[in-house]
């Protein structure tokens, strides 16, 4: 066979005796794809780091076992696992859960203490328990430790907002990635929250894309008086933080406001100042005018839907959601991303976002296997590798957005996106709060959004009773 | 007889809204079963689309196409799980269920309705209250992940179902039909065995089904104390739902796959069901 | 009365006494290990609702006796939770009786309609309710939604399903009723045709009412499968969790917050193991006293039934 | 020793006593009758020699040997039941081939042993059918068979001709002691028709109050029975009782009031001048005619029934004690109607005499 072809063809390729796109069609011509082309390559560019140092074939034979979600970014990182594999020589098995029952299987793994999986995914958030539970390792001593870290793993390169947001110190309300935080977890694959739009809908109405929140609000409440069936734009509404943390939470932090401020080292809410107030009628003001008829039992699937299926014009959300609607959809290609600043005076978008991070297990008995198998994982070769030949479409590494292949394809069928993203990414981080509450307090806080859309009670009433019964909540714990 | 033509009417009538409530959703899910994605997420929803198999291909193949290539399915995988562990859950429940049963109708003895309503009492320990440390323990005593395991846990679903029901239609068997076979010079097993069982087969089959589908139906307690090697239809079909938009025609698919081995069952046992249970109504 | 008796010590040998007198236990035993081994756990939960016991606050744990339940009590969130976990019981249990056993009578006469129907109907029942959940959703979505079509067809403009504090009950309800009615109507069915002919034709050939016959013969007759099947669907009404989470994870507001979906969230997803335990522990004594209630009458019943004889 | 002993076996349900340390004595081949009203415990007395009940107290020997830790299906004991007990899912055939089944009898003795039987009872004609295909009588036969086929030791029948129609009762009547007779089995019979108790009995235990008021053959318990609540059990038209003071008259000889007439008793009242007592006259021994008899009881003819073979007339005395007499069918009454007087005369050697306190034959 020519893989004898291939491996010259790759080395000349490393050695810049040929450029990428002549590699591409002379290996074509030997019958090997793009994708696979990509594999190849990242057979050896994995060797890079592999060369850095650490001895990675320390584990020769053993295996480690990964507790993983269901979801794009983990396909992309399958495709590439097998690189992994024969760069280590650890046998990787894994078990993956559906999005809608995956938090539960890991807190209850770890709540207790089984020792069956070395490294999981896992969200920022989820860390504020995980960590001062004690049921997660601080990766710095890995992070730092030449013996185990390649020298070309580069951390710095992960986004500066992104590694600090997975890093916190476990006292409730100190500074994400300030000083003496630890690394819960490696960020891999993000989103973060900015606009998508239907151009063929706001071009019918002849509706320009939406500058700022008071702008959106008018023009979604225009798009749904305009009785063609669809609404204005889309938002997450469901019990729970998923409501809080895309566009709202976005939304509100370029408001300037916050969930809470620290007061004598104690948090203290801050949701019933008179601005947030303020924002949040004008928030319920947009859904209750141009938002979903349906909106308390919106899930981020549903906002996802509509804006594929052409009912909603546009959608204030995860960005890869509407990556991911612009393909095999009705309005596939009428998809437009769009950064947002809602704060009219604010001059940049300031996206909270949501990471996909790698974690280690307390439990692991193959502690430093389970770090070589992250160190890789969020390595740039392989985030590379994911963002070029999968779907990892919002990769963590500054350097990845930064080549040509992943800059052209998202170009091309993803208009704006890269755009909204370059805008962005420099204030996108974890906007909250850090502290053990934070599923309590955003789903009261989701809840009492639900009240106030169903007029059940004002919004000035209810932000006060909210923050009184987080109040409560936080002095029942100490924090 | 107008009036008993009237009161036919009036009985089709019902039996026709009955039908539709109970059947208009499963007709709807088999439609969008063989429909694609976008056909589905259609306003106003309609009866019009090209019909295709993909769905149910993709979950058989164990292969599902999607924009950047082919990524695998275990739903065959998931639908043999839950089609072993039911039925080995409910096999395990008759075994210890239908003897018990028997002795809580046939015999009056000291602590019998105690021991009877603990096991009942059993059926509303909620799942989760017990997850947690089942966990625990079942990762100590090496049956965390296993079949035997599950198996064992689904005992607090199926179990207390069929000693009730079943104890009822003992109940129902006049005692003199096994006086009389005792007299005959059959033991009390025999007795129990071609007597008390043949009669209250029925019940026996009515408890069976219903406890093989809620066992089947359940899956906190695979999710917890299994990896995914042993998890059951409902998790198999919860996949569907991804970061990249949720499958609705894929799902639709994998739950009228999931109904069919239930439905077979429910079939054959409904010979037992139709057959009316007047002969365990054999009063003394 | 004496059939009863008989009934109980029935095949009475004393040949070995004790094997005798063990053979129920022999009999019963078994089932009752098997579940306790599995009750274990559920001794071990008890302990942790008697502690304050947050993964979050690991050094905070302490044993206080009581001190989760009475943060219960004192907090009218919880009182809530169990007005409408009672609410939603009631209702669904309720609703579900009546149409199964209307349904029951409708299929009652033997005929391959009546037949093919009675299978059919246990389809619902088949379909896991976190799924049957998810096309409810699907279906009452207000664009996608088919039941929304239909109802705007029918003059009902944004009928609010799920999403609204007005409507919400009502859809899990409905949703629940669609799943479960089957079950009563199964046991049901079975309970009907087991009944004794003869009361029937003889209130036949007297010309009795209708009316009189059901309310006078059949339902006393049926009263003790009617127990049944609304005892176990107590149970699981109480402990409902897949349908009203999935549709709407216990929204709007805290319209549906019932004791499952509270004590899920503050399990799993406010790590805070002790409250948790503490709420389900409550919905077990409710449900235990409750389903006592229930056992007494069906036993009574069951007594009478036989002493008839 | 008797081969079936019951020893002071005592049961009772709650606060009823239902037996109350009962004895009786079967001897091998013999048939005796357990008479008594209903409820008064004859069936559990049957369950409790079958081994399906447990007694409170006492014991019962088959064959010499307690069988108490014997199970029911061990005891050699065969029972029909009252209600049938068939097994509704099997046919008459495997119904009544159970026992030799039990016994593991190989296949064609057990055919011929079920149709033999079967023919014997004349049901061969339905041996395929499902008891619920068959007429109480065929059930009844089928039940009877199924206690048969094995010459059980001890046969217990429960009323079993209680739940079927005249003509059948008749008919066994008549067929079963043909039948025990073949098969020579000690026989436990329970019923509460008299007549059948008579028919059937080599003897009658007479079941009151959780004991045997009298065990005999069922001429002593109708000519001679041990009280009156015995001697009023048996016999259609009832026994007539008359409350009576027997008086020594200046002649010696003794005389009671009977019906406002002074009757001299005879000899046999002899010592029961001056005590409280009652007198039994069965209606077969009053003759009534119209003519003045020595010693009658002027009475008037109150009522006129034509009884099968016997007319039964109901007479008034002077004082209104009510007299029944039945005499052979004949006309000679027929034209008897209004109030005709006439007189009425009692076989006093046929008399019964109890003591008015304690009801015990004197």
């Amino acid at each position: 066979m020519s893989s004898r072809k291939q491996k010259d063809l790759i080395e000349a390729y490393y050695q810049n005796k040929i450029g990428r796109r002549e590699l591409i069609q002379r290996m074509a011509k030997i019958g090997v794809g793009a994708a696979a082309t990509g594999f190849l390559l990242n057979a050896t560019a994995t060797r890079t780091l592999a060369a850095g140092g650490p001895d990675f074939k320390k584990f020769k034979g053993k295996s480690i076992k990964l507790l993983m979600n269901k979801h794009p970014y983990l396909d992309a990182l399958v495709k590439n696992l097998d690189n992994f594999k024969s760069m280590t020589g650890l046998n990787v098995t894994y078990d993956v859960f559906p999005e809608d029952v995956y938090f539960d299987k890991v807190t209850t793994a770890l709540a207790s203490k089984g020792s069956q999986y070395d490294a999981f995914m896992t969200g920022a958030y989820q860390t504020w328990k995980y960590g001062p539970a004690r049921q997660i390792v601080d990766l710095n001593q890995f992070i730092k430790d030449p013996k185990v870290t390649s020298a070309s793993y580069n951390w710095n390169d992960v986004t500066t907002g992104l590694r600090a947001s997975d890093a916190w110190d476990g006292k409730a309300g100190s500074e994400l990635g300030g000083p003496g935080a630890k690394q819960w977890a490696i960020p891999w694959g993000f989103e973060l929250n900015n606009i998508a739009y239907n151009k063929r809908i706001l071009g019918e109405l002849g509706i320009e894309p939406p500058k700022n929140l008071p702008d959106l609000i008018e023009k979604a409440a225009k798009v749904s008086a305009a009785g063609k069936g669809y609404y204005g734009v889309g938002v997450r509404g469901s019990r729970s933080w998923a409501t809080i943390h895309p566009g709202f939470l976005s939304a509100y932090a370029n408001y300037g406001q916050k969930d809470f401020v620290v007061k004598g080292g104690k948090l203290k809410p801050a949701m019933n100042t008179k601005e947030s107030k303020e924002f949040h009628k004008m928030w319920i003001d947009m859904i209750q005018r141009g938002g979903p008829k349906n909106w308390p039992t919106y899930t981020w699937y549903e906002v996802g839907n509509d804006l594929g299926a052409g009912n909603s014009a546009m959608i204030f959300d995860a960005d890869i959601l509407g990556y991911f609607q612009n393909s095999g959809t009705k309005e596939a290609g009428n998809l437009v991303y769009l950064p947002f600043a809602a704060n009219p005076s604010a001059d940049k978008p300031t996206p909270n976002v949501w990471i996909w991070s790698l974690a280690m297990s307390q439990f692991s008995k193959m502690k430093e296997a389970a770090w070589f198998f992250i160190q890789w994982a969020t390595g740039t070769e392989n985030c590379t590798f994911g963002a070029v030949n999968a779907d990892l479409v919002d990769p963590v590494r500054d350097s990845v957005w930064k080549v040509p292949e992943f800059q052209t394809r998202l170009e091309k069928s993803y208009p704006g996106y890269l755009n909204q993203f370059q805008k962005s990414i420099g204030q996108s981080k974890i906007y909250f709060t850090p502290q053990q509450l934070f599923p309590e307090f955003t789903t009261d806080w989701a809840a009492m959004l639900q009240q106030m859309y169903a007029k059940q009670i004002p919004v000035d009433e209810g932000l006060d009773k909210l923050a009184a019964g987080l109040e409560r909540k936080l002095r029942e714990v100490g924090i | 007889m107008s009036k008993g033509l009237l009161r036919r009417v009036i009985r089709g009538g019902l039996l026709l809204v009955v039908v539709l409530f109970f059947l208009f959703p499963m007709f709807w899910v088999l439609l969008m079963s063989f429909q694609t994605n976008q056909d589905i997420l259609r306003t106003p929803p309609s009866l019009t689309f090209t019909p295709t198999i993909s769905n149910y291909v993709a979950l058989i193949s164990g292969e599902i196409q999607t924009s950047v290539g082919t990524l695998p399915v275990y739903y065959m995988k998931n639908l043999w799980n839950s089609a072993f562990l039911s039925a080995c859950a409910v096999a395990m429940s008759l075994v210890l269920g239908v003897p018990a049963a028997y002795a809580f109708a046939r015999f009056k003895f000291r602590l019998g309705e105690d021991i009877a309503f603990t096991l009942l009492s059993f059926r509303f320990a909620p799942p989760i209250l017990v997850l947690l440390p089942l966990q625990l323990y079942f990762q100590d005593i090496g049956l965390y992940d296993t079949y035997l395991g599950l198996v064992w846990v689904y005992q607090l679903i199926t179990l207390p179902l069929i000693l009730w029901i079943v104890r009822g239609y003992f109940e129902d068997i006049s005692p003199d039909i096994e006086h009389a076979y005792r007299l005959d010079g059959h033991s009390w097993f025999r007795s129990m065995w071609k007597i008390a069982i043949p009669l209250a087969r029925p019940g026996i089959a009515a408890a069976g089904l219903l406890a093989f589908i809620f066992a089947w139906n359940s899956f906190i307690f695979a999710l917890v104390l299994g990896s995914s090697d042993v998890q059951p239809v409902t998790v198999g079909s919860l996949a569907f739902m991804t970061a990249s938009g949720i499958q609705y025609g894929t799902i639709a698919a994998s739950l009228v796959l999931s109904v069919i081995p239930t439905l077979v069952l429910a079939l054959y046992t409904q010979r037992y069901l139709v057959e009316g249970l007047s002969l365990g109504a054999v009063k003394g | 009365m004496a059939d009863v008796e008989i009934a109980m010590s029935a095949g009475a040998k004393r040949r070995g006494i004790s094997f005798q007198r063990a053979l129920p236990y022999l009999l019963s035993l078994p089932a009752l290990l098997v579940c306790i081994g599995i009750l274990i756990p559920f001794v071990t939960a008890i302990i942790y609702s008697l502690q304050r016991y947050n993964l979050a606050f690991p050094d905070s744990r302490a044993f206080i006796w009581f001190g989760n339940f009475v943060s219960l009590a004192k907090d009218p969130a919880f009182w809530h939770t169990v007005v409408v976990s009672l609410e939603y019981t009631a209702l669904t249990v309720g609703v579900e009786l009546l149409l199964g056993l209307g349904i029951a009578l409708l299929l009652e006469k033997r005929n391959w309609v009546n037949d093919a129907i009675s299978v059919l109907l246990i389809l619902p029942l088949m379909v896991a309710p976190a799924i049957a959940a998810l096309m409810w959703k699907l279906m009452t979505n207000p664009n996608f939604g088919v039941l929304s079509y239909l109802v705007s067809l029918a003059g009902v403009q944004d009928f609010k399903w799920g999403s609204s504090p007005d409507s919400a009950m009502f859809t899990v309800v409905l949703v629940d009723t669609w799943v479960y009615t089957p079950f009563i109507t199964i046991l049901l069915l079975a309970g009907l045709r087991a009944l004794p002919k003869q009361p029937f034709e003889a209130a036949e050939l007297d010309g009795v009412p209708r009316t009189f016959v059901f309310f006078r013969i059949t339902l006393p007759m049926l009263t003790p499968y009617i127990l049944t099947a609304s005892l176990f669907r107590m149970l699981d009404s109480m402990q409902q969790f897949d349908i009203i989470y999935s549709m709407t994870q216990g929204g709007p507001g805290d319209t549906l917050t019932v004791f499952q979906v509270q004590a899920y969230l503050e399990a799993f997803s406010f790590s805070n193991i002790g409250r948790s335990a503490a709420l389900v522990i409550v919905l077990w004594a409710i449900t235990y006293a409750l389903s006592t209630v229930f056992i007494k009458n069906w036993l009574k019943l069951r007594a009478r039934a036989h002493g008839a004889t | 020793m008797a081969y079936l002993e019951v020893r002071g076996v005592a049961k009772s349900f709650g606060k009823k006593k239902l037996l109350d340390g009962l004895s009786l004595e079967v001897e091998q081949g013999e048939c005796v009758v357990v008479f008594g009203p209903s409820g008064c415990g004859k069936t559990v007395l049957l369950r409790i020699i079958a081994g399906v009940l447990e007694p409170d107290r006492g014991e019962v020997w088959i064959g010499g040997k307690s069988v108490m830790n014997v199970g029911p299906e061990a005891r050699g004991v065969a029972m029909a039941f009252q209600n049938f007990a068939l097994y509704p899912h099997m046919d008459a055939f495997e119904n009544i081939a159970s026992p030799l089944r039990a016994r593991s009898r190989p296949e064609e003795e057990i055919k011929q042993r079920v149709h033999e039987i079967a023919g014997l009872l004349r049901i061969d004609h339905v041996l395929d059918h499902l008891p619920k295909q068959l007429s109480n009588g065929q059930k009844q036969r089928t039940s009877l068979a199924r206690s048969l086929v094995h010459g059980p030791s001890v046969l217990m029948l429960d009323d079993p001709l209680r739940n079927v129609d005249a003509k059948i009762r008749y008919e066994m009547r008549l067929e079963l002691p043909r039948v025990f007779r073949k098969f020579h089995s000690t026989v436990l019979y329970v019923t509460q028709d008299y007549k059948e108790a008579l028919a059937l009995g080599d003897r009658i235990g007479v079941l009151m109050d959780g004991h045997f008021e009298q065990v005999d053959t069922p001429a002593a318990i109708y000519g001679s029975p041990r009280n009156r609540r015995v001697a009023s059990l048996f016999g259609d038209p009832p026994i007539n009782l008359f409350p009576i003071r027997p008086e020594r008259g200046g002649d010696g000889a003794v005389h009671a009031q009977i019906g406002g007439q002074r009757v001299a008793l005879g000899p046999r009242a002899a010592e029961l001048a001056g005590r409280d007592c009652v007198l039994g006259v069965r209606p077969e021994d009053v003759a009534f005619g119209f003519d003045q008899a020595e010693g009658g009881i002027p009475v008037e003819l109150a009522a006129v029934t034509p009884f099968n073979v016997r007319t039964v007339t109901l007479l008034k005395a002077p004082d209104a004690t009510e007299i029944l007499a039945s005499r052979p069918e004949d006309n000679s009454l027929a034209a008897a109607r209004g109030h005709r007087k006439g007189w009425a005369r009692i076989d006093l050697d046929r008399a019964l005499f109890f003591d008015a306190a304690s009801g015990a034959r004197l």
